[in-house]
């Protein structure tokens, strides 16, 4: 919304043409996000690297850049682009190809309706959430295609224990996103977040006992759904060589590993954003320093700016959580992550479901009794309606 | 003048209808379902711009997303060599080409026959910036509450707005059913024919 | 003792897929070298299992025909080469035993030490793989830290760090350098405080359980049928160690240490330490109660090495001194076999009363072990053979030979 | 070809709407393969749920009281729906088929034994 | 059980056909005829004073001497030999079994000798057998996978036989 009002400034001031102004605006705005996304992959394989490091009794990376390697992940990428890209002789070449962009694309799609802030979102939808599960799901599609495509049956075997797993995982995943939005009453992410306002109290985790579990069900079905350890058995290195990344090299690979991290980052930040208050931290400071906009526009915005870091950094945590589980445990078996999800995920997220229901029902307010904002109740500003609420 | 509405309708219509017209071209299954997925994601884009927005979220979930899944998914069991292209005969191209083309041209007909559809109502402006409010309307509507009768400025339109509660029920029922016949019919009764042992000669793949 | 074979077509399968022939291997990560897997898979179903080997023959027993055993030794060191002590002290103690040789009661002790030292060393190893067969990489790490520090220990002892070539037919190439005993009890309480950390990672892991308990279950009488032994047979619950029930030369030289052979006889393990409990989902000889006895015999090791210490401080003689290269052999044959890490290992020489023997032979414990990997593994899943393969713990250069 | 000069309305809806569904004829009647058919009729039921989608949106044309309004939206979610029931069912029968014919051909399945 | 009664009970059962034996030796050894190997294999392995339930090793030894020169000074006579290594779990015994067999079956030259496999009474000897077979050229009549094992499967030649000539060329590859 923001971004029209700098568009329609533009043309108005500047004297723009109309498609200059907004496809700029758009192209920027895009452009921003890919650039989050890229920096976040940067920055989360050189992470991923310290951390393993750290938990195996070793340094990480040391070198590259300094004390800390952090220039590691630019050196890699250089690696990378450097290397050789194979396409094998058996391989189907124009899916070979295509697969990697495919799982970028929809990795990307879900980072444009996901709001970093109060109303700081590429493109408002009032289905977000559902925007959000769904277009993660599309993920999968690059992932067997690119093991289908690729003529090795390690490869293909990556292929169909992905399908399988992502299928059966999206099932509880869907209730446990549900659950939250059910209490929240609404799809749009940008409402759900702003109605954790306040104190961490008002997190929708702290809502009934019922949510609480139903955080934890949403964490492990995130984790199987990025394909993640323990759940990382499209590409378990031990049995299928590399699963479906067999045949992969250069940069094809990286945009396969771009789009796992962009992933795994943005279902983090939908987890923050349904169960950890999004941009709301525990204590509401920004409030507390008067950054409203009842105060001035300016310190609004800072409010934001404040609330975006906020956001950030909840799902940094979880990211960092994910790389914790995967340098701890060992890899389930494939019967073994469909009993997780089909014998344990689905029932109990089911009966979280109806729980939880209950639980509006017979108790509307929440466990905890919900604290109102410090000082004055800072009203949101316009543009983060949906428009059609604006009467527009 | 082109608008920003009229641009993206262009470019969602070129994909789906592109890659439409791949998925009858292509003999690979495959590639076939590639380009369905592309096509079925494009036509998303159209319900979009059509203020559909929860049921452009509905089909990028379900058909894109379950659906798809679940083709690619039989692609790939049954996928294997021969079974992955079949030819067919020019015939049988032609027959085809015959049938759905008399049905392209008299559905183009009544497309364009009622003016009344060729003319946009409101300014082309605002049209794409309708962003549709359904997601509540829509879950009340199949509980059996119309919300937006009351929005019908025509009263003898408002009396035909019925609840979905009863079909909403028969879908839910319906589904379950199809899963359980669906599970009942893949369960192949396996005749336990013996493996032979394998030879030391075989050369794997 | 027959054993009955357990039907592995009897697999009730949902949907029909294609039979597939796979490769694992020669190069797949988790075949522990150059082994080659040919798998019959149903989906996730593996029907049979082939394994081909032969990619690392180096014709050892023809080398051995024409060396004189002081120059074979080097060969042994290549064969099991994460125990290269336990492969030496094989090859000299068939040929002392052909020659009829004594060694003094220090050399004793010192083989003692460094075949012990060297088990934990290879222990390490089959713990630290086993982790990263089922995928869990920190392990791993850990176990091999551990490792260099024995490794240390034996540069200072001979120089090498893995082909070692320490004990030879006849004696040693060199006393214990000074200080090392410090050095080796250092190291000996550093890996007590490291091995509740891997029971922690592993052992009593949930996931691990669930990895292993129950699967690749072989049985005792197939375990001796097919001629397994080591942790292998053990794992099994068979009592049977060499170090206490080997031939006259081999259980004489564990003869008076304090300790008891880990294996579940009457339904528990020796209680000679502190370990975690036996989970109820494992099932007697599958690839939990392997790694299990791995484990434990780690902490064994550490008590033996301590004693052989103690004996050794006491000891009044010298060190023995090895036979020359040109020693010539009398005529006639010994076969021997020791307790090494990975089972026991057997050598076989015939003298024709030349330096060079007539035939030499070496009876590989990973090959047998390895042997029953189709039985034990048809109709489990694909993600159980590297659970399978790693609980064996096999070494390709042994097998090959 | 005039449509292409005017703003979106919509007939324009309704020719991508006949083109999908022309498609997917096409596809149910030239593949051979069980899985090609079963996408024929994906694409053409997705062909009528644009319909419905087109005539629900009351800005696309000139009479806007006609417009559908939320039965549109209603019946294309039920068209969804079924499409998704359809496809398992169809996929369910395909690998049974295949599972007793070894082919997904379905020339080849003209035999009337099981 | 003593060394000396597993002879007699051998004996009494085989007669004729135990050959030989050394009881004084480092590993006590009974030679039986190559015809007997199979009964004697189920006997010593089923018998329950007997039990030899495990089989460490089976052992090829090719006893010729291909260099004329020192063949005069050969201590042997010329002749082919299997030695299999027995133990018993239960009875804490150990026996060599030794079957003697002519180098080439019937004299010929390229005539593999044959003898009975014991694969069926001992798992242990699947794979051993194979080894010998493929390293000293051993056929094992009724073994139920006989192919090289750890030699590539058109090698020619068996190595541990004393007059083995490795081909110059394997493939392509030179060898020497």
């Amino acid at each position: 919304m923001r971004e029209r009002m700098i568009a329609e400034y533009l043309t108005t001031r500047y004297g723009l043409p109309g498609w200059l102004a907004y496809g700029g605006v758009a192209l920027v705005q895009c452009l921003i996000l890919l650039g989050i996304m890229m920096f976040a992959a940067a920055l989360f394989t050189w992470m991923e690297r310290k951390v393993a490091g750290r938990i195996q009794d070793r340094l990480g990376p040391t070198r590259v850049g300094g004390r800390f390697g952090w220039l590691q992940s630019v050196a890699d990428g250089i690696k990378l682009l450097a290397k050789e890209d194979l396409i094998p002789k058996e391989a189907d070449a124009v899916l070979f190809r295509l697969a990697p962009y495919i799982s970028f694309c929809a990795a990307f799609c879900v980072y444009l309706v996901l709001p970093f802030s109060n109303g700081w979102v590429a493109q408002h939808l009032n289905v977000g959430v559902f925007f959000i599960v769904a277009v993660a799901g599309l993920e999968v599609f690059g992932v067997i295609l690119g093991g289908y495509s690729s003529g090795s049956k390690w490869s293909l075997y990556g292929a169909m224990r992905e399908a399988a797993q992502v299928v059966s995982y999206e099932v509880p995943l869907g209730l446990c996103v549900v659950i939250p939005v059910m209490v929240a009453g609404t799809l749009d992410l940008v409402a759900i977040g702003n109605m954790q306002r306040g104190w961490g109290v008002n997190w929708l985790v702290f809502h009934n006992p019922f949510l609480f579990i139903t955080f934890f069900i949403y964490a492990l079905c995130t984790v199987a759904s990025t394909n993640r350890a323990p759940f990382d058995l499209a590409e378990a290195e031990s049995e299928l060589v590399a699963g479906f990344l067999t045949e992969y090299s250069g940069f094809r690979w990286s945009v396969f590993f771009m789009a796992e991290y962009g992933s795994m980052y943005a279902m983090s930040g939908l987890g923050s954003i349904l169960f950890l208050g999004g941009w709301h931290g525990p204590i509401p400071v920004a409030e507390m320093l008067g950054l409203t906009y009842a105060n001035h526009a300016v310190l609004g915005w800072l409010g934001d700016l404040l609330g975006a870091c906020n956001f950030l950094f909840k799902a940094f945590l979880g990211v960092a959580s994910m790389m914790w589980l995967r340098w701890t445990l060992p890899r389930l078996r494939i019967d073994q992550v469909m009993t997780t999800c089909l014998k344990y995920c689905v029932p109990l997220a089911a009966a979280m479901f109806v729980g939880t229901m209950l639980w509006t029902y017979a108790l509307p307010g929440g466990l905890l009794p919900r604290s109102t904002p410090m000082g004055a109740v800072a009203e949101a500003p316009p543009w983060t309606a949906p428009r059609a609420a604006r009467g527009e | 003048m082109i608008n920003w509405h009229t641009f993206f309708f262009m470019l969602f219509a070129t994909i789906t209808c592109a890659f439409a017209v791949a998925v009858v071209v292509s003999a690979n299954v495959v590639r076939m379902a590639v380009c369905l997925i592309a096509s079925l994601a494009a036509v998303t884009g159209l319900y979009f711009l059509a203020a559909a927005d929860f049921v452009a979220a509905m089909q990028l979930m379900i058909y894109v997303g379950g659906t798809l899944v679940l083709l690619v998914f039989g692609v790939m069991l049954t996928a294997r060599g021969p079974f992955v292209s079949m030819k067919i005969t020019p015939a049988n191209w032609l027959m085809a080409g015959l049938a759905g083309g008399a049905l392209l041209i008299l559905l183009l007909c009544a497309a364009v026959s009622v003016d009344a559809w060729k003319t946009a109502a409101v300014a082309e402006s605002a049209a794409g910036r309708e962003g549709g409010h359904t997601v509540a309307r829509i879950g009340m509507a199949l509980l059996g509450l119309r919300v937006d009768a009351l929005e019908q400025p025509n009263p003898a339109l408002r009396g035909g707005m019925a609840g979905y509660l009863l079909p909403f029920e028969i879908i839910s029922v319906h589904l379950l059913v199809v899963l359980v016949g669906a599970a009942h019919l893949a369960r192949a009764r396996r005749t336990k024919k013996p493996i032979e042992p394998p030879s030391g000669t075989s050369r794997a793949a | 003792m027959a054993v009955e074979r357990v039907d592995p077509e009897l697999v009730e399968f949902d949907v029909r897929t294609d039979e597939m022939l796979i490769n694992m291997g020669p190069q797949h990560p988790s075949t522990h070298g150059v082994l080659r897997l040919v798998l019959r898979t149903d989906g996730e179903v593996v029907s049979s299992v082939v394994p081909h080997i032969g990619y690392l023959h180096r014709c050892a027993e023809k080398i051995g025909e024409n060396v004189s055993p002081r120059q074979w030794i080097p060969y042994t060191d290549r064969m099991d080469y994460l125990a290269g002590m336990n492969m030496n002290l094989g090859w000299a103690m068939t040929v002392e035993k052909l020659m009829g040789l004594e060694v003094s009661e220090k050399t004793r002790h010192v083989r003692v030490m460094v075949c012990e030292l060297n088990r934990i060393a290879s222990h390490l190893v089959a713990a630290g793989t086993y982790g990263l067969d089922l995928g869990s990489f920190t392990p791993f790490l850990y176990c091999f830290r551990e490792r260099e520090k024995i490794l240390n220990l034996f540069e200072a002892v001979c120089g090498a760090r893995l082909t070692y070539s320490y004990i030879v037919p006849g004696g040693l190439i060199a006393d214990l350098p000074p200080g090392w005993l410090e050095a080796c009890e250092r190291c000996l309480s550093e890996l007590e405080a490291v091995v509740p950390e891997l029971h922690a990672v592993l052992t009593s892991n949930e996931i691990f359980i669930r990895r292993t308990a129950g699967v690749g279950v072989l049985s005792p009488e197939m375990a001796i049928d097919y001629g397994c032994s080591g942790p292998v047979l053990r794992g099994s619950g068979v009592k049977w160690d060499l170090r206490r029930d080997g031939q006259p030369s081999v259980a004489g030289m564990y003869e008076d240490y304090r300790f008891e052979v880990i294996a579940q006889a009457g339904g528990s393990y020796p209680r000679d330490q502190e370990y975690p409990p036996v989970p109820p989902a494992a099932v007697l000889g599958d690839c939990w109660h392997r790694f299990y006895v791995r484990m434990l015999e780690v902490v064994q090791s550490i008590g033996l090495v301590r004693q052989a210490m103690e004996k050794y401080r006491r000891s009044a003689d010298a060190v023995s001194e090895p036979i020359k290269i040109t020693q010539k052999l009398p005529r006639g044959e010994a076969y021997l076999e020791t307790e090494a890490p990975k089972g026991q290992m057997g050598f076989l020489v015939i003298g024709d009363g030349t330096a060079i023997p007539w035939r030499v032979r070496a009876r590989s414990s990973s090959f047998c072990n390895l042997s029953v990997l189709p039985e034990i593994s048809r109709g489990c899943l694909l993600a159980d053979i590297p659970a399978i393969l790693g609980s064996l713990d096999i070494v390709l250069g042994e097998i090959d030979r | 070809m005039p449509l292409l000069n005017q703003p979106v309305s919509l007939s324009h809806y309704l020719v991508v709407g006949a083109i999908l569904f022309a498609c997917g004829i096409l596809c149910m009647a030239t593949k051979r393969n069980a899985i090609g058919v079963l996408m024929g009729v994906e694409l053409v039921l997705n062909g009528a749920a644009v319909n419905f989608v087109a005539f629900s949106a009351p800005f696309l044309r000139g009479d806007a009281e006609l417009a559908l309004g939320l039965d549109g939206h209603l019946m294309t979610l039920f068209v969804i729906v079924l499409a998704a029931a359809e496809a398992a069912v169809a996929l369910a029968i395909a690998l049974c088929y295949y599972n007793t014919h070894a082919t997904i051909d379905v020339d080849e399945g003209d035999e009337l034994r099981g | 059980m003593e060394i000396g009664l597993i002879l007699d009970r051998l004996k009494q059962q085989f007669g004729e056909r135990i050959v030989g034996a050394d009881l004084e030796a480092a590993d006590p050894w009974i030679e039986i005829a190559p015809t007997a190997l199979a009964e004697v294999a189920r006997l010593l392995r089923d018998d329950p004073a007997l039990r030899f339930d495990y089989l460490h090793c089976i052992t090829g030894v090719d006893y010729v001497q291909p260099d004329a020169k020192k063949a005069k000074n050969f201590p042997w006579e010329v002749h082919f030999e299997l030695l299999y290594h027995l133990s018993s779990m239960a009875h804490g015994h150990r026996l060599v079994l030794r079957v003697a067999l002519p180098r080439w079956q019937g004299g010929v030259e390229g005539q593999l000798p044959e003898v009975r496999t014991v694969s069926d009474v001992w798992r242990t000897a699947d794979w051993h057998e194979r080894e010998v077979y493929d390293l000293s050229g051993v056929r094992f009549a009724g073994h139920p996978d006989l192919r090289r094992i750890l030699c590539p499967e058109d090698w020619e030649g068996h190595p541990l036989r004393k007059d083995y000539k490795m081909a110059e060329e394997y493939h392509g590859i030179r060898t020497r």
